[in-house]
């Protein structure tokens, strides 16, 4: 189904219950991401391309998949404006487009790696299975 | 003059109401609003909502011939003149259907505060063209009082008096003006063979049962004498009696035999339109005059109301009571203090 | 019954091109209460003028209806027209028939009818205007200010000047304030203590000023032009008026570790102190908790090596009571508490360091002479890290939601003293926005940019670490998108300025009102901007938002103006269209003083005879000087008690009567 | 609740003989078995005609501002939902919490005797209760019915007694079109009689002088001639009683017409819980109510105009 | 009503603030912008001085709209007074719309000294949703309405 943009930015905010637009671009969401060198987008980033209306670009960058949902940015804005909530929403937005399960508890043991770190793999499960 | 006794079949009432209402205007006890009032009735009204089961209406009788709210006249200016209007309106013939023992009563004592002198012509007006259709009651509640002022519910006296004895509603005019009414009311109304039936006689005495077993069938007036009226007065028991009273209407509003009435000036912008409406002793603004409020207090209120009742208006008229028992404020008042229980604190010993 | 007189304006042609004149003149006239109904072509002339005079005279006017333009415009003159007809002002209505109806109607018919309708509106009120007064009231001409730092200071010395008594009541043991703690000042680096200094001086020795230091106002009562005040002058321990000031006691005292506030806890105290060396008065106080002599009952050194014997451990708390015809509040600022900012380490790490602290370091007099040193070890830092709005512009509910206002410039001055004092030293500035609105002062901020060296970086600060004895602060570069990590020897972070603490408790002393970050409230946030809500009171500084030096030495000047305005009058008048409460209608719910914004309405327990009995009730009694006559009160009484003279219930609804019939 | 019944009597006994008040305000037992009235007991040997039990709907804190002047202390007793009126009574001083010795008595839920009549149960002489059953005894025979089935309306979205939503009934009338709600309440509101019943009950209306018995204050309108009229008073009422009123349910269970007059105070109440929610402490402390406060975010009037969009 | 010979005319109460609103409409005159003549205005010192009685009063003598105008949120000249009419007015407005009063009847607006033009448009725009409602049946007193009917 086509998704019209305005739909996409209703959808991010309804999900998220983020309001971009209180960001005043002070990066302290970016000084504060342990993920900034695995990403393209950093997390400033990706509030302002919300706010901005690219949520399209957002469901395809990888960095999307990168965020480990520490929620340090969350905990340090001093605006409330929740970045990794966000980008939550935008991963949903990804998953419910594609639908279906995306991982099953079998398929765990193989995707044991020591680098991972097992909390990102919970909440893999948690988020991308139902 | 002894009437005779006609008949119908009850199912047959629907038409009886129809050719009434053909001619006159028919008041009959229906539900609005969740409650049941004397509602005008014509040949679009659905007699569902009809009922004649139900003891007592919310409102009595009362209401048909002295309204809540009544226009007596409108000013009008006009520059600096002002144009007076005498607000009579006529009214139309018309027929209560269905009213209590208690609420005719009732009329008698209305009768005797705006027919005496000097005669109120509204309420004239209005009693002159009303006919009195009143109902046996078949049912009576446990707050009803009515034979304690020697009424005979299971024989309501009015213009005319019915009953309904199982599926035959049995008629009976009682005075000149019913009888004009059986007369309009003549193809439907079967005229019975005997002086009483057989039904009707049962009927009465199935109601004289009940009413002998009611719990405040047999209050005392004994006390309530115009001689008693200074040591009723100084009674300190209308301090703890008025305690829970907080001074609503309901009691005046809903009594049958309440008649005080205010006569309020409406300022419509251009002039005034006059009305008077019901007023209560229970309230504050009770007949304020220029100098304040002759009773200023809750208690002295309280009493007057009563005192009213059950010994000004009989001293002043031949013993008749203000009050038929119809039970209303009994079931009415917020505060759970009524009639009954001044009665029986103020009546005598046996009763305390 | 009133005798009214209407009198139709032409003004020229501008009513009359619009308006049928004659028509409104002969419908006015069977308007009840209207006795004399006619026309002239300016009413506000002085021959117009004249002939409402005669009518007054010649018709025996007890109320004037003029239809005219609006009363914005000459209701005042025709209520002085009528004064001098010797018919009260306040029975004068005007019925605004040209800007609301002949310059925007063009259909003559309707302008008519309207200008018809709106003239027997104004009929319709003046039938029940009643004549009124204003009230008076007296002015005791002594003013209070409550803080002696900068702003109380200047509102002092401004007031005083002009010739009018002023006390000072100050809760530290000296005046002086903030100022007195800070290094150099923006954009002139002009050191601070030279410029506040001879200004403390000049108060303490000015004869029209008292100073109650180490004091705090305890109960305000009164209103404007008469406040009743009670101060608790806290007891010192040592005799003001025999200390010499030498000190001696100082040198002796033996407990040394209270911190002292003055070098914001950055080294210590003795128990026994003078804030600073400039502190006025300069007498000594004993910090009783710190005391060994209050502690243990032991010790009592200073009392013996005091030469004046002035150190008295008996000394009680001392109480003023004095009267006041206005008050300056100047309770200025703190700076926000970090406790809620764990990422900088503020609380854990002594390297991490406020701005007001890093002043003290860089201040001649502070603990460190005046050179840089690091607090952790005393060794000269290599680079030092600025964080700007730490707690200020914050939502979340750590901090504070709006700018503090004065961190960029002082931020840039402190990067800018330390470069040039101390080339070696890397400065770097993380920050947010820079905001430079001033004179001088983005100049100023691009010197530190330009010519000092200073970085600047936009972006935020994340987390400060400690790593190997130094600061490791992670922040962003947004230009750069990047994310930067900063070897730092000292963080200083420019933390957000908040209302003190005992503004709150003033406020409600003075029914003056504080806005949710309890700064006062201004009257009007443009108009009014140095009066408080209520009357006779005036703000002077940060106490009623965050501003700098400059800007708070206008306000209290301003306010010190209003004041010196104030004082000069021996009477008030007061506006007599104000709210009345019928003392028998009244039941004492307290509603209207809930919403009264000037605190005019107070309650009193007062004797009533209802129905021939004696009752206490508790009834609202409203202050006449107070009260402004917004009428929020007369809403919020049920029982229709409250009423508004000039607009009262019933004339409003005669009105809307009049209007619609 | 006979066993709350034994227990309210027996602290009633212990306040009076203790002395901890000179009089207790109670409910007094009537020979009907649920016509009990309220009730001053000064000893506790008056206490013989205490009663508490289903039947003792009525509100005490509205009489108890009535005894304000009364030497000494007055016990009262309040039940949940009449706790929040005594609170606002002593937040608008018309009561002197000092002079009261106040206690809060246990309730299952009170029953409507007009709810019963209109199940058709008549002439009724006794009325006991039996697990959560009523029996009545008539004149016209034995009766049962569920208790729950004729509790007065203000039980019925009591926490202690029901888990219904009490703006359940509010919100559906809002759902109504604009004339639907126009004619409901024309109908409704046709039917008062203006007894007053509703004002003088409700312990909000403690004024001194109410504007409509003042003939000075524009409003007085006892002639209720046109349906405006009607519409006004209770309108007047409602507002009057806007951020005050308690929920109470006084005024639904006095009026002789059985009008809802809940869902009146209701939206009120629900208007300003969406609107405004919880007052800030600091308002509370102060003892505001939700119009003798705000909040510089509070909505725009339009916010009406947008909610509903029908004519 | 399509026998109805006249236009329908409405009648129109303005509640102004004396400070901003009442100023405003000044302006609006001063500009020469037009606004119907039913229109016609009451001066109140605040917008929190307006009573709700005031406005059933006039929905009673036969207005078929109300609108109160006052100082902008933020610029009361008393400081708070818009506040609480803020507050009371949505509350009544609601209150009118439940009873099933048309809500187009009744308006608030926040009118400054200088909006000349936005009075004269909230009052051209009130006027017409007025018209388009009709004549106001549902909230009037019949015994005042015969003048305004003839």
């Amino acid at each position: 189904m086509h998704q019209n943009n305005n739909y996409l930015v209703e959808t991010a905010a309804q999900i998220s219950g983020v309001n971009p637009k209180s960001c005043m671009k002070c990066g302290k969401c970016t000084a504060s991401c342990p993920a900034f060198d695995d990403m393209d987008l950093s997390p400033h980033m990706f509030v302002s391309m919300v706010e901005a209306g690219r949520i399209r670009e957002l469901m395809e960058s990888t960095s999307l998949w990168k965020c480990l949902s520490c929620f340090a940015c969350v905990e340090r804005c001093p605006r409330g404006v929740e970045p990794s909530t966000l980008m939550e929403a935008v991963r949903l937005m990804v998953i419910r487009k594609q639908g279906g399960h995306r991982i099953s508890a079998d398929e765990i043991p193989e995707l044991l790696d020591k680098r991972i770190p097992q909390q990102a793999l919970t909440s893999a499960f948690r988020k991308y299975s139902r | 003059m002894e009437h005779r006794v006609y008949s119908l079949p009850k199912k047959r009432m629907g038409e009886l109401f129809g050719l009434i209402s053909s001619s006159r205007q028919l008041f009959l006890p229906m539900e609005k609003g969740g409650q049941f009032q004397f509602s005008r009735v014509d040949e679009h009204t659905d007699l569902e909502g009809v009922s004649l089961d139900r003891l007592l209406t919310a409102g009595s009788a009362k209401e048909l011939f002295f309204p809540q709210t009544q226009q007596i006249a409108a000013f009008r200016r006009r520059g600096k003149e002002i144009e007076l209007t005498s607000a009579e309106t006529l009214t139309s013939a018309f027929v209560a259907f269905g009213v209590r023992a208690c609420d005719a009563r009732s009329l008698e004592v209305l009768d005797r505060a705006f027919l005496g002198t000097p005669r109120d012509t509204m309420y004239e007006e209005k009693r002159s063209k009303g006919t009195v259709v009143t109902l046996a009651c078949n049912e009576p509640e446990e707050t009803c009082f009515c034979s304690v002022f020697s009424i005979d519910a299971a024989s309501p006296k009015g213009d005319v008096e019915t009953w309904i004895a199982g599926d035959t509603l049995y008629w009976r005019p009682g005075s000149e003006k019913g009888a004009e009414l059986t007369q309009e009311l003549d193809a439907l109304l079967d005229p019975c063979s005997e002086e009483e039936p057989e039904g009707l006689i049962q009927l009465k005495q199935q109601i004289r049962s009940i009413i002998g077993k009611l719990p405040l069938g047999r209050l005392s007036l004994e006390q309530f004498r115009p001689e008693a009226l200074q040591e009723l007065f100084d009674d300190p028991a209308w301090q703890k009696l008025s305690e829970p009273c907080i001074g609503c209407g309901t009691c005046t509003f809903v009594c049958p035999t309440c008649q005080c009435f205010d006569i309020r000036d409406f300022d419509t912008g251009e002039g005034v339109q006059r009305f008077r409406c019901w007023d209560s002793c229970m309230y504050s603004d009770f007949t304020t005059m220029a100098h304040g409020n002759p009773r200023t207090s809750q208690v002295e209120r309280f009493r007057q109301r009563f005192m009213h009742k059950l010994v000004y208006y009989p001293a002043n008229h031949d013993g008749l009571y203000s009050c038929a028992g119809c039970g209303r404020c009994v079931s009415k008042c917020p505060n759970s203090m009524n009639m009954v229980k001044v009665m029986k604190t103020l009546g005598g010993a046996q009763h305390v | 019954m009133q005798r009214i007189g209407v009198f139709v304006c032409w003004c020229g042609s501008n009513i009359a091109a619009a308006v049928d004149i004659e028509t409104v003149v002969q419908a006015m006239k069977s308007e009840p209460g209207v006795v004399y109904s006619t026309d002239y072509q300016y009413m506000c002339s002085e021959a117009g003028q004249g002939k409402l005079k005669d009518a007054v005279k010649e018709h025996g006017l007890t109320g004037i209806v003029i239809c005219a333009c609006s009363p914005r415009m000459h209701e005042a003159t025709f209520r002085n027209a009528a004064k001098a007809a010797g018919v009260n002002p306040y029975m004068v209505e005007i019925a605004n028939i040209r800007e609301q109806c002949s310059w925007i109607h063009r259909d003559r018919a309707e302008a008519t009818a309207k200008a018809v309708v709106l003239s027997r509106t104004a009929v319709a009120k003046v039938n029940l205007n009643t004549p009124l007064t204003p009230g008076t009231s007296d002015v005791v001409k002594r003013a209070l200010v409550i803080g002696g730092g900068i702003a109380g200071l200047q509102s002092a010395l401004d007031i005083a000047e002009a010739g009018y008594q002023v006390d000072i009541v100050e809760k530290q043991p000296t005046i002086g304030g903030k100022m007195a703690q800070l290094d150099k000042t923006f954009p002139t680096l002009d050191c601070a203590a030279c410029i506040l200094t001879p200004k403390m001086v000049d108060a303490a020795q000015h004869e029209n000023i008292r100073i109650y230091t180490y004091s705090e106002v305890e109960q305000v009562s009164g209103f404007v032009g008469n406040f009743s005040v009670r101060i608790r002058g806290k007891a010192r321990s040592v005799k003001a008026d025999i200390c010499s000031g030498c000190g001696l006691c100082m040198e002796k005292c033996p407990s040394k570790k209270a911190k002292d506030e003055f070098n914001m806890g950055l080294n210590n105290r003795r128990a026994i102190y003078i804030p600073f060396a400039q502190a006025i008065p300069n007498v000594p106080v004993i910090d009783r908790e710190q005391c060994i002599k209050f502690k243990t009952g032991k010790c009592g050194l200073c009392a013996r090596v005091c030469p004046a014997d002035a150190v008295d451990f008996e000394q009680q708390d001392s109480i003023i009571e004095e009267r006041y015809g206005a008050v300056v509040l100047a309770t200025g600022f703190h700076t926000l508490s970090l406790e809620h900012y764990d990422e900088y380490q503020y609380a854990r790490q002594p390297d991490v360091i406020t701005s007001l602290e890093l002043e003290r370091i860089m201040n001649a007099a502070g603990p460190t002479g005046g050179k840089l040193l690091r607090p952790s070890n005393g060794k000269a830092p290599k680079s030092v890290v600025f964080v700007q709005c730490v707690g200020s512009r914050d939502t979340t509910g750590c901090g504070k939601t709006y700018c503090s206002k004065i961190c960029c410039m002082y931020t840039a001055k402190h990067a800018m003293l330390i470069r040039e004092k101390y080339p070696e030293v890397d400065v770097s500035v993380f920050y947010i926005d820079v905001r430079t609105p001033g004179k001088n002062f983005d100049e100023f901020y691009r010197r530190a940019v330009e010519d000092y060296g200073v970085r600047y970086i936009k972006g935020m600060v994340g987390k400060v670490v400690p790593e190997k004895g130094r600061l490791l602060v992670r922040g962003s570069d947004l230009l750069d998108d990047s994310q930067v990590a900063l070897e730092a020897d000292l963080v200083v972070l420019a933390s957000a300025v908040e209302a003190d603490a005992s503004a709150k408790g003033l406020a409600t002393l003075l029914t003056a009102s504080i806005d949710t970050n309890n700064f006062y409230t201004e009257a009007h946030p443009k108009l009014k901007p140095v009066e408080s809500p209520t009357a006779g009171v005036y703000l002077s500084g940060v106490c009623q938002g965050p501003k700098d030096i400059p800007e708070t030495v206008a306000q209290a000047s301003a306010a010190a103006v209003k004041v010196v305005g104030l004082l000069s009058k021996d009477k008030l008048l007061s506006n007599p269209c104000i709210a009345r409460a019928d003392e028998l209608l009244c039941s004492g719910c307290s509603n209207c003083e809930h919403v009264c914004p000037y605190g005019a309405v107070s309650y009193i327990e007062q004797e009533l005879r209802i129905h021939g009995r004696n009752q206490i009730r508790r009834i609202a009694k409203v202050n006449e000087a107070i009260c402004q006559g917004c009428g929020a009160c007369t809403v919020v009484c049920t029982s229709g008690a409250m009423d508004l003279r000039g607009f009262s219930n019933s004339q409003i609804m005669a009105e809307v009567d009049a209007l619609c019939r | 609740m006979h066993n709350s019944s034994c227990t309210v009597k027996e602290t009633a006994r212990k306040i009076l003989e203790s002395g901890q008040a000179e009089r207790l305000l109670g409910w007094e037992q009537d020979s009907s078995g649920y016509n009990h009235a309220p009730a001053v007991f000064k000893s506790a040997g008056e206490l013989d005609r205490f009663i508490y039990d289903r039947f003792c709907g009525s509100n005490l804190s509205k009489l108890l501002a009535r005894l304000r002047e009364a030497e000494g202390r007055t016990a009262v007793l309040l039940k949940a939902c009449d706790r929040e009126s005594f609170n606002l009574l002593v937040r608008e001083h018309r009561i002197d919490p000092e002079q009261v010795h106040r206690v809060d008595i246990e309730c299952s839920g009170m029953v409507d005797i007009e709810k019963l009549r209109n199940k058709g149960i008549k002439g009724i002489r006794e009325i006991t209760e039996s697990g959560d059953e009523l029996h009545i005894s008539t004149l016209y025979g034995e009766k049962r019915c569920r208790s729950e089935e004729v509790l007065l309306e203000k039980c019925l979205s009591c926490p202690a007694v029901s888990s219904a939503d009490a703006f359940d009934a509010v919100g559906q009338m809002e759902e109504r079109s604009s004339l639907e709600r126009y004619e409901f309440w024309k109908e409704a509101l046709s039917t008062c009689i203006r007894c007053n019943a509703c004002r003088n009950s409700c312990p909000v209306c403690t004024c001194e002088q109410c504007i409509f018995d003042n003939p000075r204050s524009g409003t007085a309108g006892k002639a209720s001639a046109d349906f405006f009229e009607d519409q006004h008073f209770h309108l007047v009422r409602v507002f009057h009683a806007a951020g005050r009123c308690t929920d109470c349910g006084e005024c639904t269970r006095v009026c002789p017409q059985g009008i809802p007059l809940y869902l009146l105070n209701r939206k009120v109440i629900k208007d300003i819980n969406e609107l405004y929610g919880e007052l800030s402490l600091e308002d509370k402390e102060l003892g505001k109510g939700a119009l003798t406060s705000f909040s510089f975010q509070d909505a725009h009037p339009d916010i009406i105009r947008k909610r509903t969009g029908d004519q | 009503m399509s026998v109805d010979k006249q236009p329908f005319k409405p009648l129109i109460a303005a509640f102004c603030c004396n400070w901003c609103s009442y100023a405003g409409a000044d302006l609006a005159g001063t500009s020469r912008l037009a606004y119907p003549a039913e229109v016609k205005i009451i001066r109140v010192p605040c917008s929190c001085r307006v009573n709700p009685l005031f406005v059933l009063r006039a929905f009673q003598r036969g207005a078929d709209g109300v609108i109160i105008a006052g100082c902008h949120p933020g610029d009361c000249h008393y400081t708070t007074g818009n506040y609480y009419a803020r507050r009371r007015m949505t509350l009544l407005f609601s209150m009118l719309d439940y009873l099933g009063i048309e809500k187009e009847r009744t308006k608030l607006d926040w009118i400054s000294a200088a909006e000349g033009v936005k009075f004269a448009t909230v009052m051209n725009d009130f006027s017409k949703e007025i018209h388009a409602l009709g004549r106001n049946t549902r909230f009037g007193d019949l015994r005042c309405t015969t003048a305004v009917a003839q």
